[in-house]
């Protein structure tokens, strides 16, 4: 499983070396501090300088797709929250796309609202956790990731009087959403949306413009446009090297066509672009959040010919996607007329966006690669499924 | 009293320098070696060279090999005793200078000189000194300081490296 | 109760020491070491004669220290330089194998 | 009254030593001086551990512990009773020996700094006339103390974690001792004591720091950025960096030693601290000419406290930095500032006192500080950035 | 048994149980855990010693990266069948006194993924497992509530005697088999000194099971 | 630039030092055991079984369907049909579960067994002070364990509840209509009756 | 009036013999705890070095670039002149301009040498 | 729309027999099926198309079609292609092996794109499917030395049922029959 020290000469500054010393290899993970859980590099050093590096998966491996195969298409709801579990609501939303692709289900206008609100939460939500870790991995003593989390638990808050749970909220239904909003909920919330600009003007205060920070972060780990596409990857990564995709945009899925926003693009595709294309888009998503919350209209929640219990669709396959705050998350389901899906299959962004993680890294330090490692915003249980 | 104590863990470090296997083990010992001579400097009234010696040797040198071995040793952590093959005829030549130097120093003048009242040297007075009467030396020095880093630098640098 | 002579025995002793290990031993660091240790050897002597010389008040053999340890040093730099570069074209600092390397 | 209060623990060591007969008197008056160092700074340690820990959460928004008696100021009593009943692992590979003596040397090498450090009027355990150099020689064990640690374990990450610590310290240590020596030549001595003395003199109610010259300031914001990086101190903890490498040079080192290592650390932070306010702070004297009233120790120890509570504040901001950029920042900019600043201190002295010097000072500083800056923040091409907008 | 060792030993008596309770008291309050993230449950650990929960305030937010210097290991998430060497591992290199909170259902038993190929149905199948937090996530405060169970067990502990934790016998082993990875499955799939099965219950009638219920 | 954002940094931070003295915002630290943040109306964490009346055992709503059983994802309940039927708040005859597990170290908290049940015979509890040092005995939760008043429900879910009194009184009222004749329902508790509150 | 014992140093002896005493005390005492209670329990894995959890691999040595030699050297250089300056600095206010210049001088030579080196890129960390 | 891409494929790619699969549910998904010869060339025309340009490979799947529901029982691979420049999707792609027990060797489209690398692997460690021309087939989500393909239909789990609190349907079977061949043991 370990990588033998590698002889051939990878790296243009090893090609001019006079090739007898030995390079390192070190395994960064399973246990390691910041691998976001049990992620594991392989990495040989020559130096301190990133050779090669290999990204190595399955300490996450629970067989997800084995089970929802088994299992009722209700039944995988409830597993889709534990995919990428700091946002279980967009990836109930994607499920929930493609299964009411597969059957044909019509999401009622109210529903719809809703779900854009739950996702661009939950965008905020993986957004401000996801620099929060960042600036962790940088060395920051906990205080940037601490002001992340308190933004956070105020969502969290709104998950759990909506949901009832804080993270696994399994909300959506096939053709709608599972129970409407509480009382006071509109209020808390958009006063929750009023406030956040301000924990976002902090941040910036604290990071953007300290030059420790922007020199761990300019110039590293860049990821070029073309690489990107090829690559397949998605989401913020993607636009942070400058291509102008956006599946809200692209397939206007739901109800986004309705509203304003933008999508800001990075230009030299490195760690700082990265991180900006995040903070702002938090901004756009606020955008979205306030147009939202303002015209969001009354009835019903559930498309009536969904069903709960007993859902067959018919035969035949789907592939639904959305843009899940780490990128595109799709769900390929594969029906036989059975009340078990024949196939279902999770596209999982953030292992595709892990592809290019060798190629960002290579000739940058260790200490780069954490934080290039931190741009990608992987969560382990997508990974691995 | 003390300088029998320092002269011991003096000796006992020199001589543990030169004969441990473990190279590290041999510069720990050599640290103690040069602490001890440091002590021996301090006991001589020589206070700055005291300090001078710890800070240069214990800082510095010792950190310099250090470094120096953990590049050249990567494959080899414990130098295994190898001896010269005329390692006999060696320490003799050894013992024997020893053995010439003790006698002179017991037969020479010196051992009768009794010591001075203790000099009140101060770093102010090394300081002036050093810019009168040694101005020379200490330019010298420095000269001399700038082409050692030059000739070590340009020595120990990879040769690619050079070439950028 | 010290006599210069302990301070100038102690001095013979560690250049001996230092002499013999010098010759003795085949690591070209440790060779280094020796060579470092008869140099202070060495300073400990001027210092010794400065003490009990009749005038310490001429920081003579103070500054002369001084300046040896700066000498010293810059010599450990360049030798251990020296050690590198060999180890880089030998891979060794076995100075034996180095010297039937280069025959 | 205010004189005894001052020097009330000299005095009270005078009446110990007065009982006991002259013979043993020297090692009885040594062996208290240092006896009060350890004890003052291991409470100090313990107290700082604990404060830190509070204050790192006042900073982020919550309160620290609080629970383990009142305030919870006994937790590190629990910590340390914890640790020593802790097992004690070595791992197999490693060099039993030089592992165990890596934390004592640590230890000790921390303390040997405080023997000149004067905690007070006439409160130096030894007063050196190269005083200064002594602090120096002493802290440079710690390096050896470090190298001792990561060797003998034998683990990648403790290695790694070493060499980085060594290649940091020795590349400060340059920056630190240059920007000592401004404060040298206003003092005219390597004598901690003299410096002190120095600077007690007021100007009205203003005090002779050196810091309240220009290149007082400079030196002695170079010397703390040098000592937080001495004393690995975020944001320059690279060597225990566990983003990367796990802990560092103590990854293998489990139960006290491990304790140990915190506290050396920490006696060797506080030593620079004390050695900052000593040089540029005017040591133990009153801050303004109307409150010598109060004892030197205690000045002494409130700098200290403030300059504690400064290290904890940026530990509380900053991230870390590179490797590499850790070393260019010492050697492409701490090591060219302290010379110049080197240079303005002697401009200074030779030019006469008045307006003009103050603002040759000045400009000598920073003139070279904005273009050594710029010149690092373009060489590494940081800049602000704008961003577009895609419908 | 003579009077005199009686003495002797009812002495000893007296000064165990003061050490005794300065040990737990000790152990009890500064228990710092180890910086080991597994899954969704890893980010409820995290918001626990977040500013919200701060389980600083017990003072156990000295999350330490290396074994060597932690003393808690909470096993946070669902430990698959390829984690599961590892995670052993990490407990056996450990100091001793250590101790291992399962938080979640799957850390428990495998929890909803128990069914998975790939899925350890349980951690207490090699490492003896100290307290269980269900929950799936178990909120923040469950897990300080966790904690606090810990610190009560670890109070009760006696220093001496036959009732003594496993770390203070001489006999009980420190470390434990680290499963092998096998061609279908772990070798072996579990640690029976550790996981004491409850093979012999009918579970058509598992009531009998929780009879001694909490 | 030039160390500016660095100050600008410590100065946020600085903000925060001070206003954790002053004001609750900067100072968001719950102390848990003795603080507690009210839960929501939906928190839910793992399922309990409602009774009606006095009786936890007899007046358990749940008819042992075991549609809950067949629709928890993770398969954690366990359900054996009595042989026997009792009445139900409505008075029709029905089997109760003899056997009535749910293993809570497996639970997911799903709430779907909640969603499916036909009775509203389950439903979510929101305890979760329920670490122990015990795995099989303290974690698996017999129908005794599960059992809780109607009135718990009213309490940790006032709106909830007070919509499913509403609903079951509805359904009561029409089965009553419907059999009029029959008057057997009358012996069995009214789920109505106890909404007090503690 | 000097001490019989490492004349006017006593003081650092001292201290550094207590402070080792400090340093070695506790750990004595954990060792005797350890003896008494709760033994210690070395074992295969235990005392194994710790690799993220992977198991160990036989050899933790590893190469270095030269680097840190390189930054060694340098410092060393300038340790040495900091020997040469602090005296320099000590006497300063007594010495007149010719001094000064002569260690302007002193100092311009290594500062040539560190120029030397920081084009070289010694001080560039690779 | 479908037809035209097929159309244009079967002109620039000789010999390339696609084939049309359609799709049953409401999401009008419909597929093509490249026969693995000409998969490479296939795909490349697709992707370097000027007006096509699917230039991004979203998602690479494996099914596994078990003998019971397809008489032959065969693996296949689905591609979802889109464009990014056109903003343009999904094009399906299907791949399928001659049987599901030694013939399962297909071409693999990472030289293509390389986002399909890591599930192409990982289709490898869970199907079997075997992936000529992929750079660096590992097992992915499992451990070397394992030897199963869980994702496979007819994969049976290892037996590591002790004790199961909540005997539910097979798992209580399992669990039963562990019980049983435990309690024969001693
Ligand atoms: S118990 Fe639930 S929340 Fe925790 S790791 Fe398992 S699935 Fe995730
Ligand atoms: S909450 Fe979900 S997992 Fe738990 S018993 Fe109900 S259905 Fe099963
Ligand atoms: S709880 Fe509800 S669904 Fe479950 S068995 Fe009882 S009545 Fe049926």
């Amino acid at each position: 499983m370990t990588t033998a020290p590698v002889k051939e000469a990878t790296h243009d500054e090893r090609a001019a070396g006079c090739g007898q010393d030995e390079l390192l290899e070190i395994a960064l993970g399973p246990h390691h501090p910041s691998t976001h859980g049990v992620f594991r590099m392989d990495v040989v050093l020559d130096g301190e300088r990133v050779v090669k590096l290999k990204p190595v998966f399955g300490y996450l491996h629970r067989n997800h797709e084995k089970i929802a195969e088994s299992a009722s298409y209700l039944a995988s709801m409830p597993y889709t929250d534990r995919l990428d579990y700091i946002c279980s609501l967009t990836n109930n939303w994607a499920y929930a796309l493609a299964v009411e692709k597969l059957a044909g289900l019509q999401v009622p206008e109210r529903a719809e609202y809703i779900r854009v609100i739950t996702a661009e939460l939950t965008r905020l939500v993986n957004h401000t956790a996801t620099i929060g870790f960042l600036t962790q991995e940088m060395g920051a003593s906990g205080t940037p990731l601490m002001y992340a989390f308190r933004e956070r638990e105020k969502i969290l808050d709104l998950f759990e009087s909506l949901t009832g749970s804080r993270m696994m909220c399994n909300y959506m239904r096939f053709g709608g959403c599972r129970v409407e909003l509480p009382a006071g909920w509109l209020e808390q919330t958009k006063k929750v949306v009023e406030e956040f600009p301000r924990f976002l003007d902090e941040y910036e205060q604290l990071l953007t413009g300290n030059e420790i920070f922007m020199a761990r972060a300019q110039g590293v780990g860049i990821l070029k446009k073309d690489l990107a596409i090829d690559a397949g990857v998605t989401g913020p990564m993607l636009r942070a090297s400058g291509v102008n995709y956006d599946i809200r945009k692209v397939d206007k899925y739901g109800i986004y066509d309705r509203f304003d926003f933008k999508i800001p693009l990075g230009e030299h595709g490195d760690v700082y672009d990265r991180y900006m294309v995040r903070m702002l888009e938090m901004r756009e998503s606020l955008k979205i959040l306030h147009q939202a919350l303002r015209d969001l209209p009354q009835g019903p929640l559930m498309d009536p010919k969904a069903k709960i219990r007993g859902f067959r669709p018919k035969p035949g396959e789907a592939y639904g996607r959305i843009e899940a705050p780490k990128g595109e998350l799709g769900f390929y389901l594969i029906s036989d007329g059975s009340p078990n899906p024949y196939r279902y299959r999770v596209r999982p962004p953030s292992l595709i966006n892990l592809t290019v993680l060798e190629d960002m890294c290579r000739g940058y330090s260790i200490a780069d690669t954490i934080v290039i490692f931190g741009t990608v915003d992987i969560v382990l249980g997508e990974v691995d499924r | 009293m003390s300088f029998a104590i320092i002269a011991v863990f003096t000796v006992a470090g020199a001589l543990a320098a030169m004969t441990l296997r473990n190279l590290v083990h041999c510069v720990l010992a050599l640290v103690v070696a040069f602490t001890g001579l440091a002590g021996l400097y301090l006991q001589l009234g020589a206070q700055f060279v005291g300090f001078a010696q710890i800070l240069v040797y214990v800082g510095a040198v010792a950190i310099l090999i250090v470094f120096a071995m953990l590049l050249t040793q990567s494959h080899e952590p414990l130098a295994h005793l190898t001896v010269a093959p005329g390692w006999v005829t060696s320490s003799l030549v050894a013992v024997a200078v020893f053995v010439i130097l003790a006698w002179s120093i017991r037969s020479s003048a010196v051992g009768a000189r009794s010591i001075q009242p203790r000099p009140e040297i101060t770093v102010r007075n090394i300081g002036d000194s050093l810019m009168s009467q040694f101005v020379v030396p200490l330019e010298v020095t420095g000269l001399l300081l700038t082409a050692a880093l030059v000739g070590a630098v340009t020595i120990a640098m990879r040769e690619q490296r050079m070439n950028r | 109760m010290t006599t210069p002579v302990n301070y100038l025995l102690i001095s013979a002793l560690i250049f001996a020491i230092g002499l013999a290990g010098a010759l003795v031993r085949r690591n070209a660091i440790l060779v280094l070491i020796g060579i470092e240790l008869m140099l202070n050897a060495a300073n400990l002597n001027f210092i010794t004669f400065w003490r009990y010389s009749p005038n310490p008040e001429a920081l003579t053999g103070v500054m002369f220290a001084l300046f040896s340890i700066g000498v010293a040093a810059a010599e450990a730099a360049v030798g251990l330089a020296l050690i590198i570069a060999v180890y880089r074209h030998f891979n060794t600092t076995d100075l034996d194998q180095v010297d039937s390397m280069r025959g | 009254m205010t004189e005894t209060m001052d020097q009330i623990f000299v005095l009270l060591k005078h009446r110990i030593l007065a009982h006991s007969p002259v013979s043993v008197q020297p090692i009885f008056s040594a062996a208290l001086s240092a006896i009060a160092i350890l004890v003052v700074f291991a409470t100090l340690f313990a107290l700082t551990t604990i404060l830190e820990r509070k204050g790192l959460g006042r900073f982020q928004n919550r309160y620290g512990p609080n629970r383990v008696g009142p305030f919870g100021l006994l937790q590190p009593l629990a910590d340390g009773l914890k640790s020593l009943t802790k097992e004690d692992i070595v791992p197999h590979s490693a060099d039993g020996v030089v592992h165990m003596l890596a934390p004592i040397v640590l230890v000790v090498a921390a303390f040997l700094g405080y023997a000149v450090l004067p905690l007070g009027r006439n409160m130096t355990a030894i007063n050196l006339d190269a005083g200064l150099l002594y602090f120096f020689a002493a802290s440079s064990v710690v390096e050896l103390a470090i190298f001792m640690a990561g060797w003998s374990s034998r683990n990648k990450y403790s290695l790694l974690g070493a060499m980085r610590a060594i290649a940091q310290m020795i590349s400060y240590e340059v920056p630190l001792i240059l920007s000592t020596i401004t404060a040298v030549m206003a003092a005219g001595s390597l004598s901690t004591g003299a410096i002190v003395e120095s600077q007690t003199g007021y100007s009205g109610i203003w005090p002779h720091w050196f810091v309240f010259t220009p290149w007082g300031f400079a030196g002695f914001v170079l010397f703390m950025i040098a000592g937080i990086a001495e004393s690995n101190r975020s944001p320059f903890d690279l060597p225990e960096g566990e983003s990367e490498i796990i802990a560092g040079y103590f990854v293998e080192y489990s139960g006290f030693k491990f304790a140990l290592f915190f506290l050396g650390e920490y006696i060797g932070m506080f030593a620079i601290c004390g050695l900052a306010i000593t040089l540029f702070l005017g040591g133990w004297a009153a801050p303004f000419s109307f409150l010598t009233w109060a004892p030197s120790y205690f000045w002494f120890f409130a700098k200290l406290l403030v300059l504690i509570a400064m290290l904890i504040w940026v530990r509380a901001t900053l991230p870390r930095l590179r490797m590499d950029q850790l070393m260019n920042f010492a050697w492409k900019f701490m090591l060219p500032m302290a010379l110049i600043n080197l240079f303005a201190a002697s401009t200074w002295h030779f030019t006469p006192p008045g307006a003009i010097r103050w603002i040759v000072g000045t400009i000598l500083i920073a003139v070279p500080y904005l273009l050594l800056g710029r010149g690092l923040m373009q060489s590494n091409k940081l800049e602000k950035r704008t961003y577009r907008f895609a419908d | 048994m003579d009077q005199k060792l009686r003495i002797e030993l009812s002495k000893q008596g007296i000064v165990t149980t003061t050490l005794e309770e300065l040990y737990n008291w000790g152990r009890k309050n500064s228990v710092w855990p180890m910086t080991f993230g597994l899954a969704c449950c890893a980010i409820e650990m995290i918001a626990t010693s977040m500013a919200r929960y701060d389980l600083a305030r017990f003072g156990a937010e000295v999350f330490r990266p290396s074994p060597r210097q932690a003393d808690l290991i909470i096993v946070s998430g669902t430990v698959t069948k390829k984690m599961a060497p590892q995670v052993v591992r990490l407990y056996n290199q450990m100091a001793e006194p250590k101790y291992v909170i399962a938080m979640g259902a799957c850390a428990i038993s495998g929890g909803p993924f128990k069914q998975g190929y790939n899925v350890l149905k349980g951690i207490d199948r090699y490492i003896p497992v100290d307290v269980h937090i269900p929950g799936c996530p178990p909120r923040p405060e469950a897990l300080i509530d966790a904690f606090m169970t810990l610190q009560k067990k670890i109070d009760q502990q006696t220093l001496t005697g036959e009732g003594r934790p496993r770390h203070l016998d001489p006999e009980a082993p420190s470390e434990f088999v680290v499963p092998r990875f096998g061609a279908h499955d772990l070798e072996p799939p579990n640690n029976p000194e550790v996981f004491r099965i409850l093979n012999n219950i009918d579970s058509r009638n598992p009531g009998e099971v929780d009879a001694g219920g909490d | 630039m030039l160390g500016e954002g660095i100050l600008k940094g410590l100065a946020e931070t600085a903000r925060n030092f001070f206003g954790s003295f002053v004001s609750k915002e900067r100072l968001t630290t719950v102390q848990f055991p003795e603080e507690r943040l009210p839960q929501p109306e939906a928190a839910r964490n793992f399922p309990f079984l409602v009774y009606d009346g006095d009786d936890s055992q007899a007046g358990l709503r749940c008819v042992a369907c075991q549609i809950c059983e067949k629709e928890c994802p993770p398969k954690c309940i366990f359900i054996q049909k009595s042989s026997d039927k009792k009445p139900d708040y409505i008075g029709k005859q029905q089997f109760y579960p003899a056997v009535f597990n749910i293993d809570v170290s497996v639970c997911m908290s799903c709430q779907i067994c909640v969603e499916v049940c036909p009775f509203d015979a389950i439903e979510m509890d929101n305890a979760f002070e329920l670490s122990t040092t015990d795995r099989f005995r303290g974690l698996l939760w017999s129908r005794e364990q599960l059992a809780k008043p109607n009135s718990y429900f009213h309490n940790i879910h006032p709106a909830t509840a007070a919509e499913v009194d509403e609903r079951l009184a509805e359904a009561k009222a029409r089965a009553e209509a419907k059999a009029k004749p029959t008057v057997a329902a009358s012996t069995t508790s009214q789920p109505d009756s106890q909404t007090t509150t503690s | 009036m000097n001490p019989p014992v490492f004349g006017v140093y006593l003081p650092i002896v001292v201290l550094a013999i207590a402070a080792a005493g400090f340093a070695i005390a506790p750990l004595a005492l954990a060792r005797l705890w350890s003896k008494n209670f709760s033994p210690r329990k070395p074992g295969p894995q235990k005392n194994s070095t710790y690799e993220c959890g992977l198991e160990t691999k036989e050899t933790s040595w590893i190469p270095f670039r030269p680097e840190y030699y390189l930054y060694a050297i340098v410092f060393l250089i300038f340790d040495v002149e900091a020997i040469f300056l602090l005296p320099f600095a000590v006497a300063f206010d007594g010495l007149g301009l010719g001094a000064a210049i002569a260690m302007m001088v002193f100092l311009l030579l290594l500062v040539e040498g560190l120029v030397w080196a920081w084009q070289k890129g010694v001080l560039t960390w690779v | 729309m479908l037809e035209e891409i097929k159309a244009r494929l079967d002109a620039a790619v000789p010999g390339c027999r696609s084939e049309m699969i359609l799709n049953g549910s409401p999401s009008g998904q419909h597929s093509l099926l490249l026969d693995s010869a000409h998969a490479v060339e296939a795909a490349t025309f697709l992707r370097d198309h000027a007006e096509l340009r699917f230039d991004y490979c979203s998602n690479v799947t494996g099914v596994d079609w078990l003998e019971a529901q397809h008489s032959p029982g065969y693996l296949e691979v689905v591609y979802h292609l889109y464009s990014m420049e056109k903003k343009r999707g999904p094009l399906v792609l299907r791949l399928r092996t001659e049987n599901r027990t030694d013939k399962v060797h297909l071409p693999s489209l990472t030289p293509v794109w390389r986002s399909a690398e890591f599930q192409e692997r990982e289709i490898f460690d869970l199907y079997g499917i075997i992936f000529d021309g992929h750079p660096d087939l590992r097992r992915i989500l499992m451990w070397d030395e394992f030897e199963d393909h869980p994702m496979r239909k007819d994969y049976v789990e290892p037996d590591d049922y002790e004790y199961e609190p909540t005997a539910h349907d097979d798992i209580l079977a399992k669990a039963k029959q562990h019980a049983m061949g435990k309690s024969q043991e001693p």
